[in-house]
């Protein structure tokens, strides 16, 4: 409980000297978009209400687990694929580096027009910028993976399913956990991008609109909002990756808890 | 804060003087904003002493911000955009009219269009979705009037923000049923054979779509540059409304416009004051709309 | 059983080139047990990869059971020199034995039993909920001892299998490769780099010389079939066979494959 | 024989070709796909077209100050991403205290996105340019700290300990220990941030405006209903990270020669 | 030098837990050779991690030098038994030898010389510019050698060093070892499993029970010290002090630390 209790302090403890700096620095201020912090603090509770978080911030977040989700999926499945055979690697990666520079703003509208302007297209556009920090971190984790493993394989014949669930995948999870962790960000960042296209609700929506509205300590608050989220679904995270990863943070801690 | 735009854009410090300001104006590379490169041209400008250099954004989003931290010293934004940013207090205030309706609602460089021919009215949107470039803007508020006066109600309307380039790839998807374009796309979207209706001079026949804006800080420290922008824009917008050739063939030179379909583009109309009338309309349907509780303060914000 | 006829294998790359394998030709028959001693960087774990299929060899050919070897063979297991890096890190030891078995197709309850019984073999009977790494040296290398056993291979190749374990363990595991290799009636070619081992196991010891690497000698090991950790090393035939298997390692560092 | 396919020698120039041929492919495919009018040609013309559209894009000379303006505006903003990124990472990452200290900021700070950024930017400096860099450098920073973060972290536990024993340093760890782990990691993150700073110049230049680059000429190709020119100048942003990526990959040939990734003869 | 003192180490975690080490009291006097055996997994590694300052004890007191250990020490050199790990492979051989010279302070040419003679003291003169990953197990494992030993340490602990190399470059390391612990005065712990090897070298073997682990037994090797591989393996007194460890390792196997 009091490792707890101190984990949490730690965590706390830069947010806090960095509001409280904040704060003071902001106090009094009459530049327009950068309101007193008081200001943005003030309107928080008015603009965040349970109705808003329903009816904005849940469409927001339920896209954005689907994006997440089909992004880290396709990432894997791609990136194991093209890792594991350097002609596919070859043959794919000058199309896919190609398409990775492309700006998503731009994508937008390609993606409508096979999309529409529904749910599916904002989930894609989540797709379409999550999937990159998966696919290459995934490729490079399966090109890396240790050459006596891949020998021990071969030699006692684990093939096929068997080999991708055990050896390739395993030996590449601490890269592909990288990866599928700037996914989220990246994730949560396309999810507001998504929004300004055929948009009528929606977190990232309703942010920009109230930079368009001129209602900037609003628009701060929901820019706390989407950092809170990012820290959240980060905590989340970081209990999947303490199960994935167990063995991996084993073979590391146990011999560092000398010093 | 950078504030002022004082040491990347040297200007002259006294009032009339015999240096040149350097000037630059965020705009947006649409046919509305012809008469200040028609104006520079002609030399209404340099006249007055002052440097023009046009910078082209995307939207209003950038330039507000852009104006007010002095990068830029001038704007051009919709008016619906400028009483919003006034209620909220921005530092800024209108100081030259941008455009207006043609008078016209047959023929309007900005109008409801409809692919399906049987939507005859705009009270046929009802239970459509309509692309509007913004919402919560002069467009979207023109819409649900155009709907209003039909005898529709706009709240059955669904309005979906889709950028006007990408409109017609929406309408001719029937993504959506209907969306309000500006030129060159209006032109582009009647070559189609789609068709209109409504428009913005169903709103008010001479309807203030935009205008130039600087913030108040350039007013006090230099009301004699801003001044004389004000008379230059005059000028030009007096000159662009008399001459519509040779507003078309400026369009082409900031955009890639081709000649041709220049020539076949709705010019609006641009006069040389602010129609104060109908932006007092405007102002009314903003509180209509729900996009403000109070209407804006008019006498901070027109010059 | 195993047939290499000619081998050659140069590594290259990184400004470096080698020629591990000047030359090897040897056969071994089906359900021999041949020992391979040679001076350290020889060639010994080049030779057991270009068998087991995971290296192409520059010239000559590879055959296991008649066929040519591209792709490690059928049947075929090694234990790794580099036992440590053998081992997946993210299974507990009990299935890291069980992984093999579970691509051959074993039913559950089977592999269970094996998994089991392979481990108490190598004197781990309680550590199969473990993970490698969690293992001293001498664990991990006897648990890659435990998983080959317990593929029960007709072919099976070591890589100096008990280098990490002291010598009463290393005693008892001699005995019991000799005893699962009976049992099996596999086919055995065992690297070490223990003189009295490499006699006291094989039928046969083939001694690599230093690079350029060619067999320097094959040596039958006439003793009785049934060993015994005691009465075979002091055997006289066993004295005389190491101290000549010594001599010959003494003559290997020096000598190499090159023609004189 | 052939268990060990193509030695890495052999495969020297096979890679290129083939990744011209995926190239040359998809083209074909976006050639295709317009012409049977599964996608509608008007809205998104043919690759012969945007092709066509490239090479008249070629005689501009404001094509190439773009050009100019937006590799520039890139490399400088990628660059000070990537060297803020290595060194923070690797502080932070070397430093346990640090590292629990900081997480809860960054993960808070990552999500928030450029658009809601651009206010502030642009009002932080007189000159655009700077606040398309600040968006630039803030987007591109966190790829590279977190690839960073994560490589230092897994450096072998038995490297460490022979660093410890040998009582190496701490220049010394972070250089010939620390670093040489986290690289191939840095790699990958150089690699995601190099599109995420071009995605973002181009992005900056589009919605702020008032510098030369591609953005601003594909605002200008949007309004003026220019598909083709607008498609050739999101093909030229494609290129260069293409370009980026050769040269990534090059450097990745000679920095990571050792990495089993790099060295291994036999592929996968 | 070095004092143990009711040394205890348990590991936990993962659903494991174990007593590494029970209690192991020892002292190595200044320029004393120790060897240390005892059966597989006993925690003769734990023993070196704890001394080396890399592993901290659950009780018990350590001492190196006078000064409780907190942090390698200073001076302090450990091989590694994994050894293949314990060489970087993003550094050259040569490169590998020269980094702790490097941080020590040395000069570029002094280092150079170092180098160069520590890698042709194994053996090794001609892969300086290899990558450790290019060379066989029994390479690597000398070049770790090699670089404690130009680390010129006061005080080596080494983990089975010679576990991958053949009988011949085993003999010839060991009369290495013993030649630089003579003319660095080094105080050497040395673990090893081949007891011939353990008295061969040194001036007391400590043998170690089975986990629950306790010191069994400190044997005073009183043979000459200059030793020969021939003359003093033949010595009566050399064999009867291996009969005495190989029969100790037997009982240590089967006895544990465990009190009655
Ligand atoms: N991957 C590789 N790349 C380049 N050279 C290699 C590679 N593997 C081995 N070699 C070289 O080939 C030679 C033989 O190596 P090999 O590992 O087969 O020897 P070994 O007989 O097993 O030695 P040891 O008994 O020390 O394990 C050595 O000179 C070594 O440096
Ligand atoms: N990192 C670890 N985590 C958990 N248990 C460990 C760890 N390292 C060692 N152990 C356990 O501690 C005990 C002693 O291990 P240690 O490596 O010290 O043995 P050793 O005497 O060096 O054996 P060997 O001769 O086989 O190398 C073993 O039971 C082992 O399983
Ligand atoms: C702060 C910030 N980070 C990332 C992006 C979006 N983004 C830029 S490139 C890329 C991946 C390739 O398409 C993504 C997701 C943004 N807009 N703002
Ligand atoms: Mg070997
Ligand atoms: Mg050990």
């Amino acid at each position: 409980m009091i490792r707890f209790l101190g984990r949490v302090g730690v965590a706390l403890a830069l947010p806090a000297v960095l509001l409280v700096t904040w704060w003071f620095a902001s106090a009094g201020s009459t530049s327009f978009y950068q309101p007193p912090l008081e200001r943005i603090i003030e309107v928080f509770p008015d603009t965040w209400t349970a109705e808003r978080l329903q009816s904005d911030v849940l469409p927001s977040v339920l896209r954005l687990l689907t994006g997440y989700g089909i992004a880290v999926f396709t990432g894997i499945l791609l990136g194991v694929l093209i890792g594991a055979n350097p002609r596919l690697r070859a043959l794919l990666e000058p199309t896919l580096e190609f398409l990775r520079a492309i700006p998503p703003p731009v994508l937008v509208p390609i993606l409508v027009l096979i999309a529409g302007l529904g749910n599916p297209t904002k989930v894609l556009v989540i797709v379409v910028g999550g999937v990159w920090p998966v696919l290459l971190n995934t490729v490079e984790g399966v090109r890396g993976v240790d050459e006596v493993l891949a020998d021990t394989c071969r030699s006692y014949r684990i093939g096929g399913w068997l080999r991708m669930r055990t050896f390739v995948l395993r030996a590449a999870s601490p890269q592909i956990i990288v990866g599928a962790r700037q996914a989220l960000s990246i994730s949560i960042i396309m999810m507001v991008i998504g929004e300004l296209l055929g948009a009528t609700n929606g977190l990232g929506y309703t942010v920009v609109e109230f930079q368009r509205g001129f209602q900037i300590p609003e628009m701060w608050s929901g820019v706390f909002v989407l950092g809170l989220l990012g820290v959240l679904l980060s905590l989340a995270f970081t209990l999947v990756e303490r199960r994935v990863l167990n063995w991996y943070h084993g073979a590391r801690a146990a011999e560092r808890s000398g010093h | 804060a950078g504030c002022g735009g004082s040491e990347e854009s040297p200007g002259n410090t006294g009032g009339s003087g015999s240096t040149t300001d350097k000037v630059k104006v965020g705009v947006i590379p649409i046919v509305d904003v012809a008469p200040i490169y028609l104006g520079k041209e002609q030399g209404f400008f340099a006249k007055r002493n002052i440097e023009l250099t046009m910078e082209q954004a995307q939207g209003g989003a950038a330039i507000v911000p852009a104006v007010v931290s002095g990068q830029y010293q001038f704007g051009f934004s919709n008016v619906v955009s400028l009483m919003l940013a006034q209620s909220k207090n921005v530092p800024i205030k209108a100081v030259a009219n941008g455009n207006n309706a043609t008078g016209d609602p047959k023929k309007d460089f900005g109008m409801l269009v409809v692919k399906d021919p049987a939507i005859k009215t705009a009270k046929d949107l009802e239970g459509k979705t309509v692309a509007t470039n913004t919402l919560k803007n002069i467009v979207d508020t023109s819409v649900k009037q155009i709907v209003r006066q039909a005898g529709g109600d706009p709240a059955k309307v669904k309005f979906v923000e889709v950028p006007f380039p990408d409109m017609a790839a929406a309408l001719d998807a029937n993504r959506v049923q209907a969306m309000f374009v500006v030129e060159p796309f209006l032109a582009s979207a009647l070559a189609k054979g789609w068709t209109t209706i409504g428009a913005f001079a169903d709103v008010d026949p001479g309807l203030c779509i935009s205008a130039y804006f600087t913030s108040t800080q350039l007013i006090q420290t230099k009301g004699d540059l801003v001044t004389r922008f004000t008379e230059a824009m005059k000028e030009s917008l007096a000159y662009a409304d008399a001459n519509p050739d040779r507003v078309r063939q400026a369009v082409t030179t900031y955009t890639t416009i081709k000649t041709d379909a220049a020539a076949k583009m709705t010019l609006p109309k641009f006069s040389a004051d602010v129609n104060t009338a109908s932006v007092e309309k405007l102002n009314g349907l903003i509180v209509t709309e729900g996009l403000l509780t109070a209407p804006a303060d008019l006498s901070k914000l027109l010059p | 059983m195993l047939e290499i006829r000619s081998l050659r294998k140069t590594y290259g790359g990184h400004g470096r080139e080698v020629e591990a394998l000047r030359d090897i030709t040897m056969t071994v028959e089906a359900g021999q047990f041949v020992c391979i001693v040679g001076p350290s960087g020889c060639g010994k774990t080049t030779l057991l990869r270009c068998l087991g299929g995971l290296l192409n060899p520059t010239s000559g050919e590879v055959r296991v059971g008649g066929k040519p070897v591209n792709g490690p063979p059928d049947g075929l297991a090694i234990v790794f020199q580099d036992y440590g890096r053998s081992l997946f890190p993210w299974l507990r030891v009990a299935e890291n034995i069980e992984l093999p078995l579970k691509s051959k197709g074993i039913g559950r309850s089977e592999r269970r039993r094996i998994v089991t019984e392979s481990l108490s073999a190598v004197g781990l009977g309680d550590v199969g909920k473990a993970y490698p790494w969690q293992l001293s040296g001498g664990m991990q290398q006897r648990v890659a001892i435990a998983r080959a056993i317990a593929f029960q291979p007709r072919v099976m190749l070591m890589d100096e299998p008990f280098a990490a374990v002291d010598a009463q363990t290393r005693a008892d595991l001699e005995d019991l490769v000799r005893r699962v290799w009976k049992q099996f009636g596999m086919t055995m070619l065992f690297v070490t780099h223990d003189i009295d081992e490499s006699v006291y196991l094989g039928e046969r010891v083939t001694v690599l010389s230093a690079s350029p690497t060619k067999v320097l000698e094959n040596l039958d090991i006439d003793l009785p079939a049934d060993r015994d950790q005691l009465k075979t090393r002091s055997d006289p035939r066993f004295v005389e066979l190491r101290s000549h298997v010594y001599a010959q390692i003494q003559e290997a560092k020096k000598a190499t494959g090159r023609k004189p | 024989m052939t268990v060990a396919s193509t030695p890495l020698r052999r495969a020297g120039y096979a890679p290129a070709l083939l990744g011209l041929v995926g190239l040359l492919l998809f083209g074909l495919l976006l050639e295709v796909l317009p012409r049977l009018g599964v996608l509608p040609a008007e809205y998104f013309p043919p690759t012969s077209e945007i092709a066509r559209a490239l090479v008249a894009e070629f005689d501009r000379p404001g094509f190439w100050q773009a050009l100019t303006g937006t590799v520039s505006t890139w490399l400088i903003g990628l660059t000070i991403a990537v060297v803020a990124g290595i060194v923070l990472g690797v502080v932070i990452g070397s430093v346990p205290v640090l590292r629990a200290v900081t997480a809860s900021t960054i993960e808070f700070l990552r999500p928030i996105p450029s658009v809601a950024l651009l206010p502030l930017a642009i009002v932080l400096f007189s000159v655009p340019m700077r606040s398309i860099l600040l968006l630039v450098i803030y987007a591109s920073f966190w790829p590279v700290l977190i690839q960073v973060l994560h490589g230092v972290a897994d450096v072998d536990p038995v490297a460490r300990e022979t660093a410890a024993s040998y009582r190496l340093g701490r220049w010394m760890k972070a250089r010939y220990l620390v670093w040489p782990t986290t690289l191939p990691y840095a790699m990958t993150g150089i690699r995601l941030s190099a599109s995420v700073a071009l995605v973002l110049t181009v992005t900056g230049e589009l919605l702020i405006g008032g510098t030369k680059g591609i953005g601003v000429e594909i605002n200008v190709a949007q309004s003026s209903i220019a598909v083709p020119s607008m498609y050739a100048l999101i093909v030229v942003s494609g290129l260069i990270g293409l370009a980026a990526n050769l040269l990534t990959r090059r450097a990745e040939r000679i920095v990571l020669a050792w990495h089993p990734s790099v060295r291994r003869e036999l592929p996968l």
